[in-house]
């Protein structure tokens, strides 16, 4: 399936996705509202079966004022490789979890939260995942300052 | 040897995509008196293996390390420390470009240059710190003069970190190219200014970059030695 | 909706209640950060009932590098040799898959000799680092000597790849756009004697180990993990398979020249720690067979298709490749913004999501079963962590 | 006065078996122990002589205990390396052979580490449960015709009897540790030792229903023609496979090591021991490693008896020529080998099929196995009969 037609029927599933420009695999950008509906249905409709959630990972964009996060998705039965993308704010960081859908999402939205400080809802068990519980701020931010860290040297 | 008789190869399609699989087999006893022996001779089978190693001493493949010294070979590419390529004059080709500095992942080299007699960029200090050197062999890659090389004199380990901090540049001057343009053998040793390697403590702030830049003169750290620490 | 955030000695610590007086207490156990059998500083809390595991907390981080973060300030080749360390046992393909990333988000095309040795010095790892696995299993399970034969034989990998390479664990071998160096000249015939040497020892494998009534004892029907769980709980490479499940990236997604060479998945039918080990056996077989069939056809050409300095610019968009290192698939995700230093990398580390499935797999067994568990998921903390 | 006298002989068993009088057609080895001496001496009214015998039996038992410590601990390390193709220690003494005295030393110097949590009294006392367990398997040890200490009557029921002791040992040392990996430990040793102690028993049985006594030296002397590992058409031979297997299970070897489970239990037992106390944990493991196979080495392989066939006097004097001390440092070598061969061979067992295999497997085994040398006995239906 080429990344045209597997579109065209993420399209059909909702209309609302958008296609981002050069990337590969295929990413398409939904609204955070729609989205658990929307993956809901990608793991579901058996022309899709997207039954693996490969990977979550959140992006900073402080100038925009958003978090960017990504879920790469994976259909066995088809062989198709999806990546979805979503936006949220940066001041009220608010996601629902998909552990529901993948029980694997729980642990990846953990390393999520517990880098970005992006809060899950209904996750089942939202700790800090490498570092300590009592650690302040979140170190993937691009604001995010350490005594330890060095400047760039120029 | 485990049995492999019972293994079948199967072609299935998986995701559009003809693929050969192998089912794993099921280790599989069928009654009390054959899991008995079965057991039995799995276990015996499992002790010929090791005593076959235990009876034939010329299997072991041990390696007495300091012994071994003469006839230890540690292959050509193995990257143990990093040097600057000398030809027969003791003259290397480093011309102070910083390319390997830049492209350092972790900051180890710090290259100090100086303006020369010729008003031309020269090689003032090459300083590497082994002690945060990850060996990734990327500044040796990307010297477009192919003035550094990797040598394999691996034993360098010492009691204190700062010591791990080396300067490669014997003397600073100009490099092999510019010392083949002058003719008088005076000349070229007036050029060369000598450098020791740091072998003493060394101040840190020479590589991690307090007193880089050109012009900034450090004070050679001649008056330190390793009894010192 | 709540947002309860809770700390790890508030679940180890419950409010008392009051017990009745048939139940028997259950209590915590911290096996590891130093624990002989979870290979490195991977921290498992156990519930346990007796000598039962009512349920297992992995506690992460205890070798938590910030690769990541690290990452958003180097470009393209820097970051190869950062992922030399996190999983050690496959370095080079560790390095690929960066490299790969990066020439994919350049469009830079690689000629057939690089890719022919990236595949060939790869399945070379992978017999390596499954030979370590078996090692450490043997060891994991009280059979000590195993894992000097392990060792043993996976020092000849090690030389030969130290001959090549230049290093024998952070190799940073596999650049983007190429090759660090060419082959040595003893690669060849070296990988040549060393399949005629390791054919028989891994024949001498399975009659120490596989035959073994007692290892198969412990390993079958323990740790069972459904397909529909391992695939839920992210699960990839060996562990994957071994639930039934014939995903092999090398099949699905051919990169370098898998697509040229002839072989067979392993697949398991239980998905029990029997099958993780046996696939990990077979696939050492498929690999030296793959390693047969290249050894002979290196295309001539260059090593490096790009300048050694040359600017590896990202151009904008986000880019997400894998590749199937020997534990599962690794999956690198860079964000380019127009510069050579991309804006997010991220590493889809196998172990990590091979581990969670040891929250529910250990549950009702034994210690001795966590440790098989453990043992046959095969994980490398560091890449864990990252 | 009769009671300590080597020659006097008990009555307790009251069904003699025709083999345990039968006289091969060769003189009855002498046999005297050193409370047989310290007897006579006693008789004799020489005080000074019994005191010699007492204290320097009492030194030789201890020198040769910790003798035999230091050798095994070389030899376990060196067989370990060969079955590994590694080299084993070299760097102390000739090929390392100093290396168990460096230990040693290490052990001595090494802080001795008593947790804050733990109960003090049971956990100094723990490792000399073990040692104690080890010096009561000792009196009844016969090494050859003249050497052993006490030649008891119920021998056999004495060395069932205290070859327990040790699990005393290693539960308060498990327990007073205060540490739950200790305590796991702990609670499996004792759990294995007493289920493994029961086809221990019974594979002994085997072997005094054949010689019809319970004594060490009527044991031996019984397998004047022959050993009863090949006598009794393959009775024997169960018996003593059992035996080995129970035994490994006892020492808390591998595949048995549970209780220690380094890869499990991180030490298990004496995870929160460290220098002589460990060392003791440690040098009563070894010297029980070499009494298990003294004693598998008495009572099927004829301990110090030389091999006999039957009655063929000419092959037997030939034999007879070895003395009967290396005949029995030989068998137990060989013991002691096939523990560290077992030992560095098998993957470790669960601790449920640990169970399994001893109360569904051995057990059942070793019963029928009784019953059949019952009738093997009866019926006199042996080699050499």
């Amino acid at each position: 399936m080429t990344d045209a037609e597997l579109f065209a029927k993420l399209q059909e599933v909702d209309a609302r996705v958008v296609q981002l420009p050069n990337c590969r695999p295929l990413a398409v950008e939904v609204p955070v509202g729609f989205l658990l509906a929307f993956m809901g249905k990608l793991k579901s409709r058996p022309d899709l079966r997207f039954i693996q959630l490969l990977d979550h990972l959140a992006m900073d964009w402080p100038e925009k004022n958003e978090f960017e996060l990504v879920y790469q998705l994976y259909s066995i039965e088809h062989d198709l490789l999806l990546a979805v993308h979503t936006r949220i704010s940066r001041e009220s960081p608010y996601a629902l979890t998909m552990s529901r859908l993948w029980p694997i999402a729980q642990y990846q939205e953990r390393e999520v939260f517990d880098l970005f400080g992006i809060l899950y809802e209904g996750h089942p068990d939202l700790r800090r995942l490498f570092l300590e519980d009592d650690w302040v701020g979140f170190p993937l931010r691009k604001d995010y300052k350490d005594y330890f860290m060095l400047e760039m040297p120029e | 040897m485990f049995n492999r008789q019972g293994i079948k190869q199967q072609q299935v399609k998986v995701g559009g995509k003809q693929l050969t699989i192998i089912q794993a087999p099921r280790p599989q006893r069928t009654s009390q008196v054959a899991t008995v022996w079965g057991a039995l001779c799995s276990l015996w089978n499992g002790m010929r293996v090791t005593w076959r190693y235990f009876s034939r001493p010329s299997s072991i493949v041990t390696q007495q390390y300091p012994e071994n010294r003469e006839h230890l070979k540690i292959p050509e590419r193995f990257r143990a420390q990093l040097r600057l390529k000398y030809d027969e004059n003791g003259e290397h080709n480093c011309t102070g470009c910083k390319i390997c500095d830049v492209q350092c992942p972790n900051a180890s080299i710090e290259v100090i240059d100086m303006r020369g007699e010729s008003g031309k960029k020269e090689i003032d200090r090459f300083v590497w710190r082994m002690d945060i050197c990850t060996f990734c062999n990327i500044c040796v890659m990307v010297c477009p003069f192919d003035a550094l090389e990797m040598s394999n004199e691996f034993e360098s380990s010492v009691y204190d970190k700062r010591l791990l901090t080396y300067q490669l540049n014997r003397y600073a001057g100009p490099t092999k190219k510019a010392f083949e343009k002058i003719e008088s053998s005076a000349d070229r040793e007036r050029l060369k200014v000598g450098r020791q390697p740091f072998e003493a403590p060394t101040p840190l702030g020479i590589a991690a970059g307090v007193a880089s830049g050109p012009g900034v003169s450090v004070a050679p750290p001649s008056t330190m030695k390793k009894d010192d620490i | 909706m709540s947002l309860e955030i809770r700390t790890l000695s508030e679940i180890m610590n419950p409010p008392q209640t009051a017990d009745s007086p048939l139940s028997t207490q259950e209590y915590f156990v911290n096996m590891g950060p130093q624990h002989p059998a979870t290979h490195g500083v991977l921290r498992l809390v156990l519930k346990m009932d007796g000598e039962t595991i009512r349920e297992v907390i992995p506690v992460l981080g205890y070798i938590h590098r910030s690769i990541e973060k690290m990452a958003e300030y180097l470009h393209g080749r820097q970051i190869v040799h950062l992922t030399d360390r996190m999983d050690y046992l496959s370095a080079l393909a560790n390095n690929w898959a960066v490299s790969r990333a990066v020439e994919t988000a350049m469009g830079v095309q690689t000629n057939p000799r690089i890719e022919t040795i990236r595949t060939l010095i790869c399945e070379l790892q992978r017999v390596q680092s499954h030979q370590l696995w078996w090692g450490v299993l043997g060891l994991d399970l009280g059979a000590l000597t195993s894992f000097f034969y392990g060792f043993r034989d996976r020092e000849e990998i090690t030389d030969i790849l130290e001959e090549t390479t230049g290093a024998r664990l952070t190799m940073n071998y596999i650049q983007p756009g190429g090759l660090m160096f060419d082959l040595h000249p003893n690669f060849v015939p070296r990988v040549k004697a060393f399949i005629k040497y390791f054919r028989p020892k891994l024949d001498e494998y399975e009659t120490l180990l596989s035959e073994n009534v007692i290892l198969q004892e412990r390993l079958r029907n323990v740790g069972v993990l459904s397909a529909e769980d391992a695939i839920g709980y992210g699960a990839t490479g060996p562990v994957l398979r071994a639930s039934g499940i014939p995903l092999d990236l090398r099949k699905q997604q051919p990169y370098g020249v898998y697509d040229q060479v002839e072989f067979s998945v392993p697949v398991g039918t239980v998905g029990d720690c029997w099958d993780r080990y046996w696939i990990r056996i077979e696939e050492m077989r498929q690999s030296l067979g793959i390693i047969e069939q290249l050894i002979d056809n290196i295309p001539d050409g260059k090593f490096m298709e790009m300048k050694p300095a040359a600017k590896l610019k990202l151009p904008a968009g986000s880019f997400y490749l894998q590749i199937e290192t020997a534990r599962g698939s690794l999956g690198v995700f860079l964000q380019g913004t127009g510069e050579d230093i991309p804006h997010r990398c991220h590493f889809r580390s196998p172990n990590f999501n091979n581990l969670w499935s040891v929250t529910k797999t250990a549950v009702g067994g034994k210690i001795a079963d966590l440790v098989a568990i453990v043992s046959t998921l095969d994980l490398v903390i560091p890449d864990v962590d990252r | 006065m009769q009671i300590w006298s080597p020659l006097y002989r008990p009555s307790i068993w009251s069904f003699r078996t025709s083999i345990g009088n039968r006289e091969v057609g060769m003189d009855m080895w002498q046999v005297t122990t050193l409370a047989a001496r310290i007897q006579e001496s006693l008789l004799n009214q020489d005080f000074v002589r019994a005191g010699i015998f007492l204290g320097g039996g009492l030194a030789a038992t201890v020198a040769a205990v910790s003798l035999l410590g230091l050798v095994l601990v070389y030899a376990e390390r060196k067989v370990a390396a060969h079955f590994q193709c590694r080299l084993g220690p070299m760097r102390v003494g000739w090929h390392g052979v100093l290396q168990p005295i460096a230990d040693g030393i290490k052990l001595f110097l090494k802080e001795d580490i008593i947790p804050t949590e733990a109960d003090r009294l049971l956990f100094v006392l723990a490792p000399f449960f073990c040692i104690l367990g080890m010096f009561l398997a000792i009196l009844v040890l016969p090494v050859s015709p003249e050497i052993q200490i006490i030649d008891l009557d119920m021998g056999v029921i004495f060395l069932a009897a205290v070859s327990g002791f040790g699990v005393f040992g290693v539960l308060l040392g498990g327990w007073s540790s205060n540490n739950k990996w200790s305590m796991l430990g702990a609670m499996r040793a004792a759990a294995q030792i007493v289920s493994y102690e029961v086809s221990l028993t019974l594979a002994l049985l085997v072997v005094v229903m054949f010689s019809g006594s319970l004594k060490m030296s009527e044991i031996i002397q019984s397998q004047a023609a022959g050993w009863w590992i090949w006598r009794a058409h393959g009775v024997g031979l169960v018996a003593f496979l059992v035996y080995v297997i129970a035994s490994v299970a006892e020492l808390n070897r591998a595949p048995f090591d549970l209780s220690e489970g380094e890869s499990e239990l991180t030490g298990g037992f004496h995870t929160e021991y460290s220098g002589l106390r460990f060392g003791l944990f440690f040098l009563a493991e070894f010297i029980n490693m070499v009494l298990a196979s003294a004693f598998a080495a008495t009572f099927f392989l004829g301990g110090w008896m030389p091999f006999h066939l039957g009655d063929w006097q000419a092959f037997n004097a030939v034999m007879d020529r070895i003395p009967p001390l290396l005949w029995f440092v030989g068998k137990t070598s060989f013991m002691v080998f096939l523990f560290m061969w077992f030992r560095w061979t098998f993957p470790r067992l669960r601790v449920d099929q640990l169970m399994a295999l001893e109360w569904k497997f051995l057990l059942p085994v070793s019963l029928v196995n009784l019953l059949v040398g019952a009738a093997v006995v009866l019926s006199g239906f042996y080699f050499f009969s």
